[in-house]
């Protein structure tokens, strides 16, 4: 399969600090693939190099094929990437629906707008809020609606960044199977997580990132059975799940 | 049925440290007329209004006092960009316009009388003066809009005249109140005088500043003392060897100038001092009255008539002024005054009356022709 | 020239002082900072009129603005902490209220109490001594401001504050007496301002006016940072202003002092303090 | 086409807010029949200045651009009209003058807007470069006065200020021509102000309008959403600016005179005040609001002498404090809160509705 | 576990945002010592509750008594100067102060008179003490929260209150922050309510757990109950 997304020896320095540093990662195209490491490792920073909301140090990123490294973030969102950021960035004061809406009319036709909407704020569990701003909405409501948001976009490629964060097992189970079935209808999602329940249950592949480097790539299998992985990152009660 | 005066003048903002006793000589002098049997039998009614300091304000409220309100005259304006702002207005009515300020001279307009002094008048005295007693070489700060750039013309054009020079001229913004610089400037200029005709209660502080630096030069200036009344609201000796050539300034003794002062006195009894805005908005409407008689109509047409003869004078607190035909400016008797280190003022010399000529000289005819336009020194008519 | 920079310097830094808390820190875009400038002027000459020495005078000029500042805090600023863009509204309105209020209660102009003597000369050139104390008094107002606000547990928890209220809050700060004091800080600079430069200007109730425009452009070049971005600021533009001042008038000065504004902002476009702490890291 | 006019960015959608706008609208049409001429040409004189406050409105309340910079493009645009009306030699070319004027203000604020939004200034540091270089813009005119500053017969006349461009004209029915003064600029004012608010509520309420909002809210978020964020930000503002020159062309046209006092600090405030006062985060809030201010301020001032500046303060003071969205949204409230009515004032419920 | 003289005690909690009611009646009572769980779906109240218990938002019914003393329409001050530690959801560190600034602002937790104890900080989050002097809005989100809880820790809190503390940490710091918040409980008696959604955690650290839904507290899993499945059981529909 082809390559979907691609960095090559990408870095990120703040100051003195290498956030990400020479960093390789492939997604291919249509796989689920999660991207953990400790606290600091440099997971968010990789992703705002690959939105283009940092420019990166040095390294560059091809996305389906094209040199991407110099665009500008909407022009990479154009392309098809699409990105739910790890503090939810919601329009405060703009109507819940309205946030959808700006999101959606982009590329819905002004017919299906109203419908498409409706059906996201079903998905989200929303409905009863739609009305209300966004910063009105309890934490856990903000994150369901950036997803929606990145979601409307139709991306090629998602970036999620701790999606499932504040949210309930059950809900967390839900947004499992949720990316699991875009996935099926042909999105490639880049997830990051530290929920080890949620990304045993969707990760095709995963890589590891310690102080800003690939510490280890592989299947959830191999990860989680990797003691390195374990004495850096899961701690030690996770070889129950 | 009165006749209505229209005033604007600012008594909030910056100006109204102007504005105000330009609003009180004409309180006083409706007051006077009205107690005398008011203007041929008719009372005044005096409807002032505030601009602000905006020109905007000038433009509505002159359209207001013309138009709603129907004055039978407009007085008012304080700096030269409102009396530009009000002419305009008034071109396009028949009601004459009475400008009360010195200011640096050059209207040429039908519509409008002015009762303030101009540069012939203040400049062609002073400047050889100074230059004969302090020396030929002048310094000039100037305020940087019309009247301080036209000012600083009429200067040049004097200054040549007599076979001095210029050694420096600084133009300041307006609202800027800090001269180190400035006083660095002329130490290194090293003239014999400064011509200090810097405007705003900002840029007064020059004086402060100047004196602070131990600048200790003569200066001559048009609108010090008589206008702004420095020598009161600064501590001595910041004023000290300032001369300037005034039609008006409260030190005057004259019996009828002393008659003046206490009538003002007893009417505005916290008014720190008289200054020569407020004293020509008081003689403005009694030669509005004296036009208003003359002619038996409050027409402007008819107002001109009279002008036109040449005789429309008043006696006032200064001795007689007339209203000349050919540029409808007014003759004033002028005085040299000079500051000492106490700050008290003494007048050093006298000039007798007069004439604001250099209009007629540079061939404004308002008699025969009504050009509506400001001419400067280097802009003369074609 | 040095003379003339730290002349310059001064004035920039006295009017930005205050400003730089009240807007820099707090985030009240203070339309009557001029006003209070004003208030340390009035209150410092009114006091030498009553015969208080000199130095003295313009201690009560900074403590009254102070004080009233607080009174402002409590009174009206207190509530648009969480909308700032009010803030111009409400406190331009009350510049209008106080200026007017001024020109109609004490008059349109008071009498000066003149420069304290004293001055020295140079080759040619006499200096006058008291713009030395006025640089002076520029560095003990940043140095005062730096060492409150970075030095001081009361620093601390005024700058937690004003970063994140609701948070300072219910870690036991308590807010309403930190937000008072620190805009009383703030007034109470502008006041030292107008109490230091009380003897060498005319005072007039709209004076205020002079110092606004310098005082936002320096506090707003220095950035978001204003402990950090204030003095270069300062520095900045009173060398763009001297420079050009000697070189050709007080208008180039002037709009050159704009355009420099301008351009340092498209350079830098976080301001001083944004390029420093990046450089920093 | 109510359907263009009418969204979520807008108060006042449904039957009542557009019966009671034609009604409005009618009023003001039969207004000169009934009035004092000059009271007709002061209300038109006010209506001048509202293109500047809605320009503000669109960049401001809705972009989240507070642009000091207002009265910099009413002064280029006023000074280019007097410029133009001039040199072009009057008459009929006015037009002329007065559609370039604004062009050249737009123009203007493209060029300054470029340099702004792709230098990434935004926040505070917007508001004060466009303030500096409203301020160099008026410090620049004000030393104009000698006539070397002249193009062609026009001269620029410093801090005097400009003169002699004829006012606004057409001709008109048998070689006569129309003035724009009085009751004549009026209506002028009123077909443009109509069009503007029209073409500003359809602006708004498109696209265009989802997007400037939500930059305002947050712009990094706009971006990833995928739109060019500084594309958008330019157009509003170059859209504002022109509205502010726009009023420019119009002011100066009234007055047949303009001076940089208008482009200088406290002309500068204004537009800031206007929109604040009335409710920036709403184009009807503005329109109205600006009038009955601007209204408002004049009437103190002619009524009440020294006190008039100490009343507005106050005023604007206890409207801040009193009604935090502006005070015409805070009277809309209380009107709608007291009929409960439906379509009024309740931008959430009558959301995209028809 | 129950005392005679809880540390926490709500009774008959009403609150809202503008006019909508958040909160309707809701009853805690936690004794000394405890560690308790408040659980729930997204937007049931959690947060709103915990807001309540610090003084961020005042209670439009019922009362808070926390140490005996009653509390109900305080500011949060007086709240956090009583021994009360708040842990926010979403970390909320001044971002332009350094870590050590930022503790010191909690060394105000518990009152002039109560003890700090910032080398315990530092102990218990040695992370802390690396980056002593970066600015807090620069830390990675994991960071953050470590210093949230050690902001709230400094000065020695009666009862600490933990909007869902694991959120966003990896799996071993939320180990270890377990770890802390139990040795922290056992070794200074500091009663501690927390809420979360991490099951783990959940079970980890919880004694007893009050489940919440649409701003009543509808359950209360006792202690010795908190397993697996009754966890499960409460937060599904
Ligand atoms: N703008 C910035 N300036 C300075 N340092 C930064 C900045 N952003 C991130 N860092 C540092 O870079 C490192 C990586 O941060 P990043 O947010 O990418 O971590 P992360 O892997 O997403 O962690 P977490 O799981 O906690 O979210 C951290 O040590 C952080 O302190
Ligand atoms: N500032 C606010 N203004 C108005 N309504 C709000 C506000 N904050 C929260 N709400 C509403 O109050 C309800 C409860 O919110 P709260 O934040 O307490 O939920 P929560 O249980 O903490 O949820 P989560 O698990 O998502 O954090 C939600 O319906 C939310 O929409
Ligand atoms: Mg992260
Ligand atoms: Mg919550």
């Amino acid at each position: 399969m082809a390559e979907l997304l691609q960095t090559t020896a990408i870095s990120k320095t703040f100051g003195g600090l290498a956030a990400v540093s020479g960093v390789d990662l492939s997604v291919t195209e249509g796989e689920i693939h999660c991207l953990i490491g400790p606290n600091g490792a440099g997971k968010s920073t990789l992703f705002k190099l690959i939105i283009g909301t940092y420019p990166p140090t040095a390294g560059h990123i091809k996305f389906r094929g094209d040199t991407v490294t110099e665009e500008r973030p909407y022009q990479r969102v154009k392309r098809g990437m699409s990105i739910k950021m790890q503090t939810p960035s919601v329009f405060k004061e703009l109507p819940v629906r309205q946030n959808l809406h700006i999101a959606l009319q982009h590329h819905v036709t002004k017919a299906e707008l109203a419908r498409e909407e409706e059906r996201l704020l079903t998905l989200l569990d929303l409905a009863a809020d739609a009305g209300k701003p966004a910063g009105e909405l309890s934490h856990g409501q903000q994150q369901w609606l950036e997803i929606g948001m990145a979601l409307a976009l139709k991306p090629k490629l998602m970036l999620m960044d701790e999606p499932t964060a504040g949210m309930s097992p059950e809900e967390t189970f839900r947004t499992g199977e949720l990316i699991q079935q875009l996935n099926g209808l042909g999105m490639t999602i880049l997830v990051v997580e530290h929920d080890m329940a949620f990304v045993r249950q969707i990760a095709q592949r995963v890589t590891v990132l310690h102080f800003g480097k690939v510490f280890a790539r592989g299947s959830i299998k191999e990860i989680l059975a990797d003691e390195r992985v374990a004495e850096i990152y899961l701690g030690k009660t996770h070889e129950h799940l | 049925d009165p006749i209505k005066i229209g005033l604007l003048e600012d008594i909030s903002g910056d100006l109204a440290v102007l504005g105000k006793p330009k609003l009180n000589g004409s309180l006083l002098a409706v007051e006077e007329i009205n107690k005398a049997g008011g203007i041929m039998g008719r009372q005044i009614e005096l409807i002032h209004l505030d601009p602000q300091g905006d020109n905007a304000r000038y433009q509505e409220f002159a359209r207001r006092l013309t138009s709603k309100d129907k004055v039978d005259v407009l007085i008012g304006g304080i700096t030269s960009a409102s009396r530009e702002a009000i002419r305009p207005i008034m071109n396009r009515t028949t009601i004459p316009y009475i400008y009360t300020n010195q200011y640096e001279g050059g209207v040429c307009d039908a519509g409008m009388i002015s009762n303030g002094a101009v540069p012939e008048q203040q400049f062609s005295t002073m400047i050889p003066y100074m230059m004969e007693k302090f020396g030929k070489k002048v310094y000039v700060i100037a305020a940087d809009y019309n009247f301080g750039q036209i000012s600083a013309e009429w200067n040049r054009m004097i200054v040549k005249e007599q076979g001095g020079t210029v050694v420096g001229e600084e133009f300041i913004p307006l609202g800027v109140s800090q001269f180190a610089q400035t006083i660095q400037n002329i130490q290194k200029a090293k003239p014999d005088w400064i011509l200090t005709i810097n405007v705003g209660a900002a840029q007064d502080s020059f004086f402060e500043q100047a004196a602070a630096a131990k600048l200790n030069l003569p200066m001559g200036s048009s609108i010090k003392i008589m206008l702004g009344f420095e020598h009161k609201r600064f501590a001595p000796p910041a004023l000290n060897r300032m001369q300037a050539v005034a039609n008006w300034f409260e030190e005057i003794d004259t019996p009828e100038a002393e008659e003046f002062k206490k009538r003002w006195h007893a009417k505005f009894p916290n008014e720190t001092y008289i200054n020569d805005m407020g004293y020509n908005a008081y003689n403005a409407i009694y030669q509005y009255k004296m036009l208003v008689e003359g002619a038996k109509s409050t027409k402007l047409a008819d107002l001109r008539k009279v002008i036109a003869t040449g005789k429309a004078c008043i006696n006032a607190p200064e001795g007689e002024i007339c209203i000349d035909p050919k540029s409808q400016h007014t003759s004033h008797r002028m005085r040299l005054i000079a500051v000492d280190e106490k700050h008290a003022v003494k007048v050093v010399k006298d000039y007798g009356v007069i004439q604001p000529y250099w209009l007629a000289k540079i061939g404004c005819d308002l008699t025969k022709k009504n050009d509506k336009k400001q001419y400067t020194p280097s802009d003369l008519p074609k | 020239m040095l003379y003339q920079f730290a002349d310059v310097f001064a004035f920039l830094i006295l009017s930005a002082a205050g400003l730089a808390i009240v807007f820099g820190m707090m985030g009240v875009i203070n339309m009557a900072h001029g006003e209070f400038i004003m208030c340390g002027a009035y209150v410092t000459v009114g006091l030498v009129h009553a015969g208080f020495p000199l130095p003295l005078a313009q201690l009560c000029g900074t403590l009254a603005a102070g004080v009233i500042g607080v009174i402002v805090e409590m009174a009206i600023v207190r509530k648009f902490y969480t909308r700032p863009l009010d803030s111009l509204l409400a406190t331009w309105g009350l510049s209008l209220v106080v200026t007017q209020g001024m020109l109609i209660l004490v008059g349109s102009s008071v009498a000066g109490i003149g420069t304290p003597p004293g001055s020295f000369a140079v080759g040619d050139y006499t200096f006058s001594v008291y713009r030395l104390v006025l640089f002076a008094g520029a560095l003990a107002a940043l140095g005062f401001v730096y060492l409150i606000f970075m030095r001081t547990k009361f620093g601390v928890h005024a700058r937690a504050t004003m970063q994140n209220a609701k948070m300072a809050r219910a870690l036991g700060v308590p807010v309403g007496r930190v937000y008072a004091l620190s805009f009383g800080i703030g007034a109470g600079l502008a006041g030292l301002c107008g109490a230091l430069y009380a003897p060498t200007m005319t005072l007039i109730p709209t004076m205020g006016a002079t110092f606004i425009v310098e005082s936002f452009v320096t506090v707003v070049v220095g950035g978001s940072n204003v402990l950090l971005g204030t003095a270069p600021a300062g520095i900045l533009l009173a060398a763009v202003r001297t420079s050009l001042n000697a070189w050709h008038g007080q208008i180039i000065g002037q709009i050159g002092m704009l355009i420099a504004v301008i351009l340092i902002i498209r350079i830098l476009p976080e301001g001083i303090s944004g390029f420093l702490t990046r450089k920093q890291r | 086409m109510l359907r263009l006019v009418n969204g979520a960015q807008t108060v006042g959608n449904g039957w009542p807010f557009w019966s009671s706008f034609i009604a409005v609208l009618a009023g003001a049409l039969v207004y000169p029949m009934f009035a004092d001429s000059y009271d007709v040409g002061n209300f038109a004189y006010f209506l001048i200045w509202v293109f500047m406050a809605m320009g503000l409105c669109l960049m401001w309340g809705y972009c989240g651009m507070l642009s000091f910079g207002q009265t910099f493009f009413f002064g280029v645009a006023g000074y280019s009209y007097g410029v133009l009306a001039i040199v072009l030699g009057g008459g009929t070319m006015t037009v002329l003058a007065l559609v370039l004027a604004v062009l050249l203000a737009g123009l203007s604020a493209l060029v300054l807007g470029y340099f702004m939004i792709w230098g990434r200034v935004g926040g505070v540091f917007f508001g004060i470069v466009t303030l500096s270089a409203t301020l160099v813009l008026a410090f620049f005119l004000g030393q104009t006065a000698g006539p070397e500053w002249a193009i062609g017969e026009a001269r620029l006349n410093g801090f005097n200020g400009m003169k002699g461009m004829d006012p606004l004209n057409i001709p008109w029915f048998e070689d006569e021509t129309l003035y724009f003064e009085g009751a004549s600029l009026y209506y002028l004012a009123i077909a443009l102000i109509v069009v503007v608010y029209l073409g500003l509520r359809i602006l708004l309420n498109s696209r265009f309008g989802n997007v400037i909002v939500a930059i305002r809210e947050d712009p990094q978020r706009a971006e990833l959403l995928g739109y060019d964020v500084r594309k958008y930000q330019l157009i509003t503002f170059v859209v504002g600016s022109s509205l502010a020159g726009l009023s420019g062309v119009l002011y100066t046209s009234w007055g047949q005179f303009i001076t940089p006092g208008s482009i200088g600090l406290p002309a500068a405030a204004m537009p800031i005040v206007w929109v604040a006062f009335s409710g920036r985060g709403d184009i009807t809030a503005t329109l109205v609001g600006s009038f009955l201010i601007l209204f408002a301020f004049q009437t103190i001032t002619v009524y009440s002498q020294q006190a008039a500046l100490v009343l507005m303060g106050g005023m604007l003071l206890a409207t801040v404090m009193i009604a935090p969205q502006g005070f015409v949204i805070g009277i809309a409230r209380a009107i709608g809160r007291l009929f409960r009515g439906r379509g009024t004032g309740n931008a959430t419920s009558s959301h995209r509705g028809s | 576990m129950s005392t005679s003289d809880p540390v926490l005690a709500v009774s008959g909690l009403w609150a809202n945002y503008g006019a909508t009611p958040i909160l309707q009646g809701v009853d805690i009572e936690i004794g000394k010592g405890e560690i308790v769980g408040l659980i729930g779906r997204n937007g049931v109240g959690k947060t709103t509750t915990m807001r309540c218990l610090i003084g961020l938002l005042r209670a439009t019914a019922g009362s808070i008594r926390v140490l005996g003393q009653d509390l109900t329409g305080q500011p949060a001050d007086a709240f956090a100067r009583l021994g009360i530690g708040y842990i926010p959801q979403g970390r909320e560190v001044f971002p332009r102060m350094t870590v050590a600034e930022n503790l010191t602002v909690g060394e105000l937790i518990g009152g002039p008179k109560g003890k700090k104890q910032p080398d315990l900080v530092y102990q218990y989050f040695p992370r802390l003490a690396e980056r002593r002097y970066q600015l807090a809005g620069t830390m990675s989100g994991g960071e953050q929260q470590q210093l949230a809880i050690g902001r709230a820790l400094i000065g020695n809190p009666a009862l600490m209150l933990l909007d869902e503390p694991s959120e966003g940490i990896q799996p071993s710091i939320v180990q270890m922050i377990c770890e802390a918040l139990k040795s922290i409980r056992n070794e200074l008696g500091t009663t501690i309510l927390f809420v979360e959604q991490n099951l783990d955690t959940i079970l980890a650290i919880s004694e007893r757990c009050y489940v919440m839904e649409k701003g009543r507290i509808t359950a209360e899993i006792p202690p010795g109950g908190v397993t697996s499945e009754a966890v499960r059981g409460h937060l599904s529909i």
